[in-house]
């Protein structure tokens, strides 16, 4: 009901929305609960676990009860507080966790069953029969369970990641925010000044006193006038600051379209990462229920949202309200409700020595000990000495008192502070570092007292922050003392809820205690209380009151509440932005990309590259038609392969060699200018790491070549041994991977094609296998390497990354003259294969130079990283699974990686175990699959039979054990 | 005999206008590592004033002369483009030409800042880093090198093989600002 | 009591006044058999086992703050046996095993559901290497499935199966794994422990142990002296601490695991689902919030609480795999101490004190391994010996090299497994 | 987290790579012998309070740092290039 000359609402500017189908009207700046009171609507929810009829009990982020899902299509939002929701025009809100209607909820029946369903009963039941978990009870409960739903679509809108630096923090635009923004922002300092609500103002805008001369509301206008005209001051509105990180880091979430009836492609939310030099929680304080029997009607809600109501949106919750308190706060809604010209039934205060009235009747010393309604309050029970009496209400005001926003205090895992005087906590000091607590937030619920400790608290961070605070007047206001007598549950008959959503009642946490959960975090756990959307803002204190009543204890030796981020809930797809489809990771391309795609090659991903997997030709309908025609191109002619993705690192100095050796197992400090030489990494406990070749480019300089996946790792530990552990040492690294498109041409006519297209033709004898140097390409200087990954007589042909693309497409163009061609990530792994080269399939971490057959390559001769731990007993042992290669001998033709290894007769299971096979390939070369794998005792058995087994391919063939060098074992293709 | 055609890192993709940003691909020219030898930062500072003008910069700052730029570029390391080095440095430093490792685009205009917050986890602000200035730091999850050109310009580099990437994500950056009006 | 549905009737009918403490808050005695340190999840099945496998009844377990408040409380709840390498193998499995019987046996309700776990690769390398595990999980006796794409397009429809940056190809499904309600496992092995006449003792921090002439004797305690026979440290989170009581220094390094749960939606996910190219992994509970958790936030930490970052990455590897979670809001983000291992698995052993047990170096796998854990431990704390399934969990591997179970392949840095 | 990096100043956790204890940078010699071998590559102090460890500036300047933290309020006490520590 909407109330005349109420509100800060423009009564000219009608919105027209929908919930659950029903056209309303409401006004701009109204949110989706105060329209649908303004429309007398008190049904907007379902509890969770009795399906009980709810309507709002809060006018804030905190609410537990009226969620709603907003919007029907792929991009709807699931569990949206009515009272945060803005109306739009074509707003369409639909209440959830309910069936067929909010109106009639079959699930509703569960609230009859209550008596069976109290804390914990399902631990204590569906265990027969086993099977019936899984089949039955678990199905059933999880439909019954959940809120809202999601569309199970992608999220197709727009979300937004930033970042912002900022001296001062403000969070929470009230009294204490506003003025602790101003004396910072007028002090030169830069201020980022955040607020949740979509209208800053706080507390002001939902209350009627003064500051100094005028209306709460007037001096906030002005005051966030005067700060959107300094340049260092910033507003966030529509921002909640979720969760403090450290070293001065937040998480805020800034919501930009929900208001919005079309977003025009913009952003729905951005998250935001704020980094301030000092910040202060203005954060205002959270108003509690009072639990009694039937406390969840609809109707009945806290004193302060009956203002919020009222005074901000300048709407009436009902039209005859009464009002049920312990504190001298409660007073203020029926004294506003009556200036507001609404009936007030009566104020019922707990209090003996209550405050007396004669705008409302004032029950002194009585309690609220029951409601009754059909889907929304209709009376009410009052207690007191005199006995019970029946009130007609529909709308009650309740005020447990106020709990201070200490939440972004406790994220840090700091307990708050009980104080008696206020019967609340308040933030502990120095909880977050560099965060200090001001006004309600702190415990200070006067507005006079909010000014000054937002002022007081600008001060002190701009003194730590080296700036002087310039003389602010603070404004005078309300000053009245916070009385009350803590009341947090009537006794009596009859379920009284806490945390409302839960549907967790006084009941369920005596039940807790009298099963020995006494420990606060054991009851929260055992009863879910605290465990909903809300995180028990508007429950925990009372839960643990009665806890510790109880169990005999006091509040403070119960324990405290306890808080994570983030403040209030955030989207999956704000802190991920960006993160869907080719976001989650940058894409690397080499030069030849494009040229490799016009051929028709599919990409495969090698870390953050792209590389082809083969080179599709005329009538070659699969992959292995066209990786078979690949690797016999190579064996018989030409193959062009682009390696650029490979890493390759600068390495340069007087102690340029000296790195070398301690990096690698094997020596370098023989290596020529002008030769390659295969190198062998360990990590310091004595496992591979990496392999590649290293070039000597000059007396000293050499280029180290890495694996494409471990190019990065291989970059640091150089960094790491040269930093941390030789700094002494003059060598210099530098990453060139970048800076030079390289191109293995691999095959009998490898040398005739480079001649075909250096400046310069290779001299007979020049050139030997291993061999480096420049080279002239057309023009361009290069570097050219007699190295071979193949097996065949190979080159890799490096030039500046500009040219990289044509000259690819030039050497693919004089292979294809020479009967070869473009070879893909297929062919090159057969070819590697057929040579028993090893690749990160067998370099996987766990394998030793031991397990490969490269034993010889650790040196004795000096120390390098992972030679002690290398010579570990477990590293040496003779039944170690080493490397063979595998051939299979019987019916089954088909050998598959990942596949273990039996001997011929055994059984497959781990106890029979004895090794794996690596990696598969059939050889176009020699005819048959051929595999590399490991085998324990493996080259001791060379010859013997072993059974290869894939349980999960289902296959199961005979291998002969042979020496993983698979063709030409002599190397003699490769050096001629 | 033919030539081998050059081509740009961004080639072909640029520019690109969205509200009040502009990215262009920059030519630098030649672009060498320079990394000094121990205890020769000193010798080392005074051929690159003889050669190019410029001394050794200070971590986060880029130094400009004539057509050069010598750009801070991490530890004990710094990029000079614009000029080819100067042979004679090669005794005091490791040299490695970098001409064709990076893609190197401005992104110039009133909401540059803007954009760069929702992509770099730095302060950018004008009074924090100023024309001059430059970082190593990432840019999205991409490593890059940062430089503010002017009060509304900034040169960025990052690796070649990700200039694609780069353009992406500016693209995403600036159509999230310019949604802000 | 005896919990069952007949149980509620008659309570309920009663108005809920008959139900008893499920364990008692006795005062520590001054001696006991076996102390156990620590009121986790692991150190509550030992107690449990040793009073129900060894009838060794005189047992303590100390709990500096209240049972059940470390990682058992505070996980993503996955129970899975999809372990490769020979030591995990036998581990996991028995404790999959001990699982299965779990509600039975406790008369407890811990709600393991075996919704099937599913680890998605995205390379044909990738591939090779799941088979390997999957192949090895038969071997052991265990199920294993692959699922190719169209098999998983069936299973999980709502992956993005067609813009993804690394494209899903398939998956490892592993159908009696699952996940289990974590808090009442614990409170499951309490009852349990406390019916058998174990004294679970809260709010007893243990400030010494006591060690004469190589033996240990008892420990010191916030509650005072109390003297034992054998002494377990069962503390993952603080091993280093508790074992440098004794002198000892472990292979742990601690770091922080951070896991989140959404607000409750109706059921989207039915199984546990693993990303193969960035570290994420989700279920749904059965209240119908996602719980879902990454990697380690990579620093070594007590604070129980982790940054922005890694919190960040999480929520892009789930974009990324599953962008129909977008619009899900998460509710509570939390983070646990991690006792990180050089090989990533854990040490269940003696030390070198004679009656000195340690427990330790769980990772983040700890939570499905509390059954088998505290099965293995009672074994080896009452007979000394190893049993058969936990006998690769030597707290000397390191030295010698011998079973080293490394399943991530990472090497010996803790932060990487 | 933020980490101020001796070179680059205040930067994100995100930047940097982490590696473990700064026992690392003892690298015993060759022929040291077990024990020390072991402590150096697997036992680690771990204290819950202040430790000293090492991160490297991965998306940053590329030096590798020595951190003075105290691991249970992630509080940073100091930060020093490695090279510097280590020389």
């Amino acid at each position: 009901m909407r109330i005349a000359g109420k509100g800060l609402l423009d009564r000219s500017k009608p919105v027209a929305f929908r919930f659950d189908g029903v056209r309303y009207e409401g006004l701009e700046g109204d949110t989706l609960a105060s329209a649908l009171l303004a429309n007398g609507v008190r049904l907007m929810g379902r509890s969770f676990k009795y399906h009980r009829p709810r309507g709002v009990l809060s006018a804030g982020s905190e609410e537990p009860n009226a969620l709603v899902t907003i919007g029907r299509g792929a991009d709807r939002i699931p569990n949206t507080r009515a009272t945060v929701q803005e109306i739009f025009s074509g707003l369409d809100a639909v209440s959830q966790n309910r069936w067929p209607s909010l109106a009639v909820d079959l699930l509703g029946l569960n609230d009859l069953a209550a008596p069976f369903l109290g804390a914990g009963f399902y631990y204590k039941t569906f265990m027969w029969p086993a099977a019936f978990w899984e089949k039955l009870y678990e199905p059933a409960i999880r439909r019954a369970a959940g809120l809202g739903a999601l569309s199970g679509q992608a999220d197709g809108d727009v979300y937004d990641r930033a970042y912002a630096f900022c001296d001062l923090l403000v969070i929470g635009a009230g009294p204490a925010g506003l003025m602790a923004a101003l004396v910072a922002g007028r002090a030169g300092a830069d201020v980022i000044l955040a607020d949740e609500d979509a209208r800053m103002g706080g507390r002001l805008l939902s209350e009627t006193g003064a500051v100094g001369e005028e209306a709460g509301v007037s001096w906030a206008g002005e005051v966030l006038a005067e700060l959107e005209s300094l340049p260092n001051v910033r507003l966030m509105r529509r921002t909640t600051v979720v969760g403090p990180y450290d070293q001065g880091t937040f998480g805020a979430l800034e919501r930009l379209g929900h208001h919005l009836p079309h977003r025009g492609g913009g952003p729905l939310e951005c998250f935001w990462r704020i980094v301030a030099r000092r910040s202060i929680l203005a954060a205002g304080a959270l108003e509690r229920p009072i639990a009694f029997r039937d406390n969840d009607r609809p109707g009945i809600m806290t004193a302060g949202a009956v203002r919020s109501y009222l005074n901000r949106w300048g709407v009436s919750p009902g039209r005859a309200v009464t009002v049920f308190g312990n504190n001298d706060d409660a007073h203020r809604t029926a004294r506003d409700l009556v200036d507001a010209g609404v009936h007030v039934a009566g104020l019922i205060d707990s209090r003996h020595d209550a405050p007396q009235s004669d705008l409302f009747p004032v029950y002194r010393g009585a309690q609220v000990c029951g409601s009754a309604g059909r889907r929304g309050l209709e009376n009410i029970t009052i207690r007191s000495i005199a006995g019970e009496d029946r009130l007609q209400t529909d709308c009650l005001a309740v005020s447990g008192g106020w709990n201070p926003s200490l939440h972004l205090t406790c994220h840090m895992n700091t307990r708050p502070h009980w104080r008696e005087d206020i019967a609340a906590f308040v933030p502990a000091p120095g909880a977050v570092p560099g965060l200090s607590a001001a006004g309600a937030c702190n415990g200070t619920f006067s507005t006079a007292g909010c000014l000054r400790e937002g002022a007081a608290a600008a001060r002190a961070a701009l003194e730590d922050l080296g700036r002087t605070a310039p003389p602010v007047v603070v404004p005078e206001a309300e000053d009245d003392p916070y009385r009350i007598t803590p009341l947090w549950a009537v006794a009596g008959r009859g379920r009284a809820w806490l945390d409302f959503q839960n549907d967790v009642t006084v009941k369920d946490v005596k039940q807790a205690a009298a099963e020995n959960f006494r420990s606060v975090e054991h009851m929260k756990r055992y009863t879910t209380q605290g465990m909903a959307t809300d995180q028990g803002k508007s429950s925990n204190v009372a839960a643990l009151a009665v806890l510790a009543d109880v169990t005999g204890r006091s509040i403070p030796e119960t324990g405290a509440t306890g808080f994570r981020p983030p403040y209030s809930p955030v989207a999956i797809a704000a802190l991920g932005a960006g993160g869907s489809g080719k976001g989650f990771a940058p894409e690397r391309q080499t030069t030849s990309h494009a040229a490799s795609l016009d051929r028709g090659a599919p990409m495969i991903e090698a870390g953050l590259w792209y590389r082809p997997s083969f080179f599709p030709a005329p009538g070659e309908k699969t992959w292995r038609q066209s990786c078979d025609r690949e690797v016999r191109m190579v064996r018989e002619a030409v193959g062009i392969c682009d390696v650029s993705t490979l890493g390759k690192i600068d390495i340069q100095g007087p102690d340029a060699a000296r790195l070398l050796d301690f990096v690698y197992t094997n020596g370098f400090g023989s290596l020529q200018v002008g030769r390659v030489r295969y190198g062998l990494m360990l990590r310091e406990d004595g496992y591979v790491m990496d392999d590649g070749t290293t070039a000597r480019l000059a007396d000293q300089q050499y280029l180290m070549t890495t694996t494409t996946a471990a190019a990065g790792d291989v970059m640091r530990h150089l960094e790491f041994v040269t930093q941390g552990l030789h700094p002494d040492w003059d060598v210099r690294l530098i990453s060139v991977t970048e800076q030079w498109a390289q191109f293995a041409v691999a095959g009998p006519w490898a040398r005739a094609l480079l001649n075909g297209l250096l400046d310069a033709p290779l001299a007979d004898g020049d050139w030997p296998f291993m061999a480096c140097g420049e080279v002239s390409v057309m023009g361009v200087a290069g570097r050219l390497f007699r190295i071979s990954f193949s097996g065949e007589h190979a080159y890799e042909l490096a030039v500046p990354a500009r040219y990289g693309e044509a000259l690819f497409r030039e050497l693919v163009a004089r292979a294809e003259g020479l009967g070869g061609g473009p070879y893909g990530m297929e062919a090159l792994n057969v070819l590697r294969i057929e040579k028993g080269l090893i690749t990160h399939a067998e370099i996987d971490g766990r394998t030793t130079a031991f397990d490969l057959g490269l034993g010889r390559m650790l040196s004795s001769k000096k120390d390098f990283i992972g030679k002690t731990l290398a010579q570990r007993p477990g590293l040496l042992a003779a039944d170690r699974q080493r490397l063979v290669g595998l051939k299979p001998v019987g019916a089954v033709k088909l050998i598959t990686a990942g596949a273990h290894l039996f001997a011929a007769e055994a059984e497959p299971l781990r106890a029979n175990d004895q090794g794996w096979v690596s990696s598969t390939a059939f050889s176009p070369t020699l005819g048959h699959q051929i595999a590399l794998g490991f085998l324990s005792r493996g080259p001791e058995r060379l010859g013997e039979v072993v059974k290869m087994v894939d349980h999960l391919r289902g296959v199961e063939t005979l291998c002969e054990v042979v020496a993983p060098v698979f063709f030409d074992p002599e190397g003699g293709r490769a050096r001629g | 005999m033919a030539e081998l055609t050059a081509k740009s890192p961004c080639a072909g993709r640029l520019p690109l206008t969205i509200g009040a940003a502009t990215v262009t691909e920059e030519t630098l020219g030649p672009m060498t590592s320079i990394a000094p030898y121990r205890g020769r930062q000193a010798d080392l500072a005074a051929a690159l004033a003889a050669a190019h003008g410029l001394g050794w910069p200070q971590p986060n700052r880029s130094l400009t002369g004539a057509g050069v730029r010598l750009i801070w570029f991490g530890r004990d390391q710094a990029l000079l483009t614009g000029a080819v080095a100067d042979p004679a440095l090669e005794d005091m430093a490791a040299l490695a030409d970098q001409s064709d490792a990076w893609a190197a685009v401005r992104l110039q205009g009133e909401a540059a800042e803007a954009v760069l917050a929702r992509l770099v986890p730095v302060d950018l602000r004008r009074a924090v880093f100023a024309p001059g200035a430059t970082l190593r730091s990432q840019l999205g999850h991409m490593p890059a090198s940062l430089t503010r050109l002017d009060d509304h310009g900034f040169l960025i580099l990052v690796y070649r093989s990700m200039a694609g990437t780069l353009l992406h994500d500016l693209k995403t950056a600036m159509e999230a600002a310019a949604a802000r009006g | 009591m005896r919990f069952s549905g007949w149980r509620i009737l008659k309570e309920g009918l009663t108005g809920n006044s008959g139900w008893t403490p499920q364990w008692r808050d006795p005062e520590p005695k001054e001696a006991y058999d076996i102390v156990i340190i620590g009121g986790g999840g692991h150190g509550l099945s030992t107690a449990y086992y040793l009073a129900r496998e060894h009838g060794l009844r005189n047992v303590a377990v100390l709990e500096k703050g209240w049972i059940g408040g470390g990682n058992v409380g505070r996980n993503t709840t996955i129970v899975r046996a999809n372990y490769g390498l020979p030591g995990n193998s036998e581990f996991y499995s028995h404790s999959l095993k001990l699982w299965e019987g779990l509600e039975q046996e406790l008369n407890y309700n811990v709600m393991f559901s075996q919704r099937g776990v599913i680890n998605l690769y995205h390379s044909d390398g990738q591939r090779d290497a799941f088979v390997r595990r999957g192949n090895a999980m038969v071997n052991q006796g265990d199920d294993a499935i692959l699922l190719d794409r169209a098999a998983l397009r069936r299973k999980l429809p709502y992956l993005d199966f067609d813009t993804a940056r690394f494209p899903v190809l398939g998956g490892l499904y592993h159908p009696r794994g699952g996940t289990a309600r974590h808090d009442a496992v614990a409170w499951g092995y309490a009852r349990g422990a406390d019916s058998r006449g174990v004294d679970l003792i809260q709010n007893c921090e243990v400030t010494g142990i006591d060690i004469d002439a190589g033996r240990v004797t008892g420990v010191q305690t916030s509650r005072g002296a109390i003297r034992a026979g054998k002494v377990g440290i069962v503390v993952a989170g603080r091993s280093s601490q508790v074992a440098a009581m004794a002198g000892l220094r472990l292979p742990i390094e601690s770091h922080v695991l951070q896991a989140f749960v959404t607000e409750g939606l109706k059921p989207v996910i039915d199984q546990v689902v693993t990303f193969g190219m960035g570290h994420f992994y989700i279920s749904q509970s059965d209240k119908g919030g996602l719980v879902f958790g990454g990697d380690l936030d990579g620093y070594a930490s007590y604070a129980q609480r982790g940054n922005l970052p890694l919190v960040e990455h999480v929520m892009e590897a789930g974009m990324a795999l599953m962008p129909m979670i977008g619009k899900a809001r998460v509710l509570r983000s939390w983070g646990g101490i991690m006792d990180m291992s050089p090989d990533g698995s854990p040490v269940i052993d003696r030390t070198g004190i004679e009656g000195l047990y340690l427990n330790c170096g769980w990772c983040y796998g700890g939570f499905k391994a509390v059954p088998a854990s505290g099965h293995c431990f009672a074994h080896l704390l009452a007979t000394d010996r190893p049993h058969a399934a936990a006998a690769g969990f030597r707290l000397d591997r390191f030295r010698s090299g011998e079973g080293i179970m490394d399943e991530e392949a990472t090497g010996a840095q803790h932060n990487l497994h | 987290m933020r980490i101020s990096c001796p070179l680059c100043g205040p930067r994100d956790r995100r930047e940097f790579y982490y590696r473990g204890a700064a026992v690392a940078l003892q690298r015993p010699a060759a022929d040291a012998g077990e024990d020390a071998w072991q402590a150096y590559v697997f036992l680690r102090d771990n204290p819950a309070g202040v430790t000293r460890d090492l991160w490297y500036h991965a998306q940053g300047c590329g030096a590798w740092l020595v951190v003075t933290r105290d691991t249970a309020s992630h509080e940073i006490l100091a930060t020093e290039l490695a090279a510097e520590v280590a020389s």
